[in-house]
């Protein structure tokens, strides 16, 4: 038993931190912190920065521009990015199609996609989900038709995140409809300015623009950009849910939203007193912390199992399931924190000052009910379990 | 005992009901509420026509209802229909000024023909009535004010301030105040005393204040059961609905046995909503039981708000899904004159 | 809308009170307070009292000996016997077998049988569950075969409460094996001294031997006890769920359970302090008292509405559910309360003042432990939510 | 980073489970458990032989062990076993008596060849020792401690009392006891002290009083570990066994999703036991380490005592079912050596 890091794992950390402090520009860490909705520019400021050292496809080999990293430096990576308020990565690209070509994709795709990726002239985006089937993706409608030497897609893809941003979208298609549901399905790349493609936004639960819908009207695309086989969709999709696991748990991001909840109880009167003085509150605070340190442990113990072997589906649900709910946890005492004055829209423009509510929590509220999706998407927390009663029940 | 509406209040709620249905839908309810001011001034001079305002004080004070159950009768229906119109701060204001037989204000607010808002709670100040450090003094106001319910486009404002570390209330017309929508819709502003001219209303007001407060809060523990109620149904109209491995969502007993329990708090919400009611007049409990109604509405209503929008999976993150502002509106209830933990303590305290 | 008792429903109260003081015997009070089992004699010392004043068949017509008292009564009576420490009304014969008998009972089987139960002569218990089913009433497997003017029955019944007292139990058993599981049974009355029967003893998890298992080796009992028709048992157990409704709740309990605890937590020293002065152990107290309070009203408005017509099963689901959750949380308060002192184990006999825990919270984990039981036996709570659902999810 | 065991703990570990699993069946460890001495001293015998014992001090102070992960390695295989002997008082006694440098004793308790009980608690004081009232003076003791663990047929007891306000240790083989079994099986006892003659171990015993109770709770901790994971598997077999409206009862999905919270959280037990084992020698840390480990056991052993019988149904709740045993020793962990509530004011109070 030794639950240190190596020397050689706080040096990599020590150089992250570095990194980070000299690369990370004030104002996106300070839109970060805020909860403020980030630009397009910020995103790409960011990715731009972290290739400039090969940090950012940190799961992809050196001789594609990866940084070589094992799971504990990807661990470790993560954490001091979330702790730093350094925006997510955009994940659709770097971990998600980049993973799929280098494993499915050709040579030419290879060749042609990845470097595009890095160096930030292609914004990918995601068409799996579509408005009839959430959780249940193995029944997506959107059909892709083979014409000659094209495909002809018609349907409608959703929950389509930052796709405003996007050139480029990667999508679950519909190959053949009789077959079984699974097997019938494929992976192909679109351009977005394709004929035919429609994005809309859909407006979130507290007002902001983060996802979309993309409607596909006999949009025609090439034959050469399906990835892997016709009919081999299931698979890659399959694959790229166990593919990466290393930051299901978020817990970097939990460390940083109990450090900011301490922070601001103790700035924050109640009744006279801090509130990190009210016993309940505070009660409420030492639970979530106790919760959080388990999990960390929790993670670094399948951290430490995945550098043998793979995360197991009841353990990547798992962490999964807490890490999402403790998240959301540390959010609500956040927003409960602020009392009345988590009421303000943040989406109001008003005078500086206006609010007596510090900077960096006046979109509490926001930032919680948005979290909400945490416990959604990427398969609920109920098909988590569903997941792990397969593993529990089984024989 | 007798759990039915007495026929009067009866004809308010089906009048209301109708009234809301009607003229108050989803989509122009969100367009009003997030634009100043914040509301629809013509429905709320309408509500004031139907008799919303007179309900919240009694026939001796100018108006034809003032009982608990009066005040729940309006605003479980005005949370059904999740109406944005400031009655809150109009509820506050009349039972205040009712309270102290100020008879040509509490008029002119019946009447609709003038709203008023009542800025109590300040930035640094909690629950607690002696935090108050708004000062009165020469007639003037100095002092800031933070969310003031229905502070936008109000026509007068009744402040809590402290002279010679008495809690008074004073009006004034002539605030300077910064106008915010609330995220789940609906005004409020910051209210900025800067020698303020101000009329004295009552120089001792800390125990009209406190019972006007009580009064507020039994109007949101009503609130909230209406929109319970309505987001209730319409989840589970939705799980019935929703197709997911080629079922309804509502044949999955784990997402059945969750709703159920929702279902199973709302219901000791309403009882205890009607307890609280019930109590309203009784000086010597009535502070207890509304804090103990509003402690439970506090947790279920987060409750309620939390499993309806992970029930309904992404539809329920939408600006565009009714829901989704019942949930936000239930869960910022809470946020109003004291959460449930706040409201634990003064049962604590009264134990 | 009035929430006030009447001034003759208060009244009434205060009569049920002042039997109750003048009729409850001391020692056996001071039992029930003190969580310690009674006696045989202390039940029959209680319905003896009950019945001199005509009180123990609670819902039974005054002409066969019942008080005639309407729900608001009943409810009155139930929640002053609970307040007050009175034993629990051994509820089979007063009841079960008793409404039973009125409503499917031939003229011969009431002026026989009901007489006996009010004063004492029989005590009833009830052969329903086995161990193949214990939710799953239906799939009960026990025979009687019918044999001339007898019929021959043999399986096993459980969980049968108090049997050890009983000289009489009635039973569910199968009749008719070749139709639908429910249309095959039936409802029959037999002599705990006929041949063939063998009760044993369950322990329970606390220690106490309050259930018994049934065992019937070719038991012969006459056709004539059979109630109502061949193969209509089940609509009799169904008219029984339905039939007594007004103390599902258990209010009176969770008042009486609540007050203990207030007085408990008041005496209790920790760390310097009362306990009722610690701030997490008030709010966990002062949580309970809320969703008590919130109770009672409902328990009223169900009353209420009673009064006119049934409660709906979704009602009595409800009240079900909620009424053993808070005093199942009160339990845990209780136990909590004791710290370290919870753990003496109740069965052992020590000399007087042996422990310094109060004498009346001794039991505290013994009740706590066995209190379990209220949230599975008489249909558990999962299956009140199934039934719940089945309102909800109707059409 | 590395979460497997040593090759020398794997060894105790398996040794342990191995003699467990043949010598000490349900059966028998109920037998011992509620009849005088509440245990089985051959077995107590046996298990020192085995090196149990010596685990759980440092090769310097005469045993073989002694570090955080030796403590929960024994432990967690006890808490399997459901194993009722006094291995909790033994642990306390030579975790002081070691750190006081007791060297005759440490051996003869590591040997089993004397068992001893620590006496702490009082009845009217909580966890602070600095509420201790039983004092020492002229060779003597006088007060009362309540609850001793393993006090019936102990060779002798440990005493924390004061002298002058301080508290130290003392020694006594003359005490009057009152012993019972608890209800969770093993032994208890109260213990009378009225001018009893004792030894002075330390005039001044608090830190090393603090640190004992900090191993006694990390082993608890690491009990109810082993415990969970036993009732964890019995409940999942049970419900794959148990057949309601002719299906398992596995197939019902709230069911599922219930017991799999508590998986869940079992394994966040073990976690935040396996960081308190490797801040067991940080003074600085340990405490709050170790609190933070018992409060989550606290809450999660009776969440999984309590799901566990309602899953299983009335069989659960029968002295005859195992699993109703584990279910008693889960809840009745939180009683010892402070719960979940007080481990969660020592954390607030070190944040």
């Amino acid at each position: 038993m030794d639950l240190q890091f190596t020397q050689e794992e706080d040096a990599f950390r020590a150089e992250v931190k570095a990194f980070i402090a000299d690369n990370l520009p004030d104002h996106i860490q300070r839109k970060v912190r805020s909860g403020t909705p980030l630009d397009k520019e910020d995103f790409e400021a960011w990715h731009a920065a972290l290739n400039s050292r090969n940090w950012l496809g940190a799961t992809w080999p050196k001789e594609h521009g990866g940084p070589g990293w094992n799971n504990t430096q990807r661990h470790i990576f993560a954490e001091e990015a979330a702790l730093a308020y350094a925006p997510r990565l955009v994940a659709f690209g770097v971990s998600m199609l980049g993973p799929v070509l280098l494993k499915f994709g050709t040579e030419a795709q290879k060749a042609e996609i990845l470097p595009r990726i890095l160096n930030g002239d292609d914004w990918w985006c995601q068409g799996y989900s579509e408005p009839g089937a959430g959780s249940d993706l193995a029944n997506l409608k959107t059909r892709a038709v083979r014409d000659g030497d094209d495909y002809i897609i018609n349907g409608q893809k959703t929950w389509t995140t930052l796709g405003q941003h996007a050139n480029k979208i990667f999508c679950l298609v519909r190959t053949d409809a009789d077959v079984k549901p699974q097997e019938g399905i494929s992976f192909i790349l679109v351009d977005i300015d394709t004929p035919g493609i429609e994005m809309r936004p859909i407006r979130l639960i507290e007002g902001g623009h983060e996802v979309n819908e993309v409607f596909f009207t006999d949009v025609r695309v090439p034959a050469s950009n399906l990835v892997g086989q016709e009919n081999e969709g299931w698979t890659i999709a399959k694959y790229l849910l166990t593919h990466e696991r290393t930051n299901i748990a978020g817990t970097g991001y939990a460390m940083r939203d109990l450090a900011a909840l301490k922070d601001l109880a103790a700035r924050t009167m109640r009744n006279g007193k801090p509130l990190s003085e009210d016993p309940l509150f505070a009660a409420e605070m030492a639970e979530a912390e106790i919760d959080l340190e388990a999990l960390r442990v929790t993670n670094l113990r399948v951290l430490a199992e995945s550098e043998t072997g793979a995360a197991t589906n009841y353990e990547s649900s798992m962490l999964k399931i807490k890490g999402t709910v403790i998240v959301q946890r540390l959010n609500g005492l956040t927003r409960q924190a602020l009392g009345a004055a988590a009421a303000p829209f943040p989406a109001v423009d008003l005078p500086a000052n206006a609010l007596t509510v510090p900077e960096d929590a006046a979109a509490a509220a926001a930032t919680y009910f948005n979290n909400r999706k945490l416990s959604i998407f990427g398969g609920s927390n109920e098909i988590q379990r569903n997941i792990i009663a397969k593993d529990l029940f089984r024989g | 005992m007798d759990f039915t509406l007495s026929e009067d209040r009866r004809m308010l709620s089906d009048t209301l009901r109708r009234y809301l249905t009607d003229k108050y839908d989803i989509e122009s309810r969100n367009k009003a509420a997030y634009a100043a001011p914040f509301h629809a001034p013509a429905k709320y001079t309408e509500l004031a026509e139907l008799g919303v305002i007179g309900a919240f004080i009694a026939e001796d004070q100018g108006g034809f209802g003032g009982a608990g159950f009066d005040i729940t009768t309006v605003f479980e229906e005005l949370g059904r229909a999740l109406c944005a119109e400031p009655l809150l701060g109009t509820l506050l204001a009349v039972r205040l000024l009712a309270a102290l037989g100020k008879d040509d204000l509490v008029e002119e607010l019946v009447a609709g023909s003038k709203r008023a808002a009542v800025a109590v709670f300040e930035p640094e100040a909690g629950e607690r009535l002696s935090d108050i450090a708004t000062r009165f003094a020469d007639g003037k106001l100095n002092g800031r004010k933070s969310v003031v319910y229905g502070a936008p486009g109000a026509d007068f404002l009744l402040v809590a301030a402290q002279a010679d570390g008495i809690i008074g209330l004073y009006l004034t017309d002539s605030a300077e105040t910064i106008d915010y929508a609330m995220i789940d819709g609906g005004g409020a502003g910051e209210v900025l005393l800067d020698d303020t001219p101000a009329e004295c209303l009552a120089e001792d007001a800390g125990d009209v204040i406190a019972s006007a407060l009580d009064a507020g809060r039994l109007a949101l523990c009503a609130e909230a059961v209406g929109a319970m109620d309505v987001l209730l149904a319409t989840t589970i109209d939705y799980m019935k609905q929703r197709q997911q491995f080629g079922r309804p969502i509502a044949v999955f007993q784990a997402l059945q046995h969750r709703i159920i329990d929702v279902a199973i708090e709302v219901e000791q919400c309403r009882s205890i909503t009607t307890l609280a009611a019930s109590r309203l007049d009784d000086p010597a409990h009535c502070a207890k039981y509304v804090a103990m109604a509003k402690n439970l509405i506090g947790r279920t209503a987060i409750k309620c708000a939390e499993e309806a929008i992970q029930l309904h999976g992404g539809i329920g993150m939408t600006w565009e899904y009714p829901g989704a502002h019942y949930a936000k509106r239930l869960t910022m209830i809470d946020h109003q004159l004291g959460d449930a933990a706040i409201q634990l303590q003064k049962v604590m305290a009264a134990a």
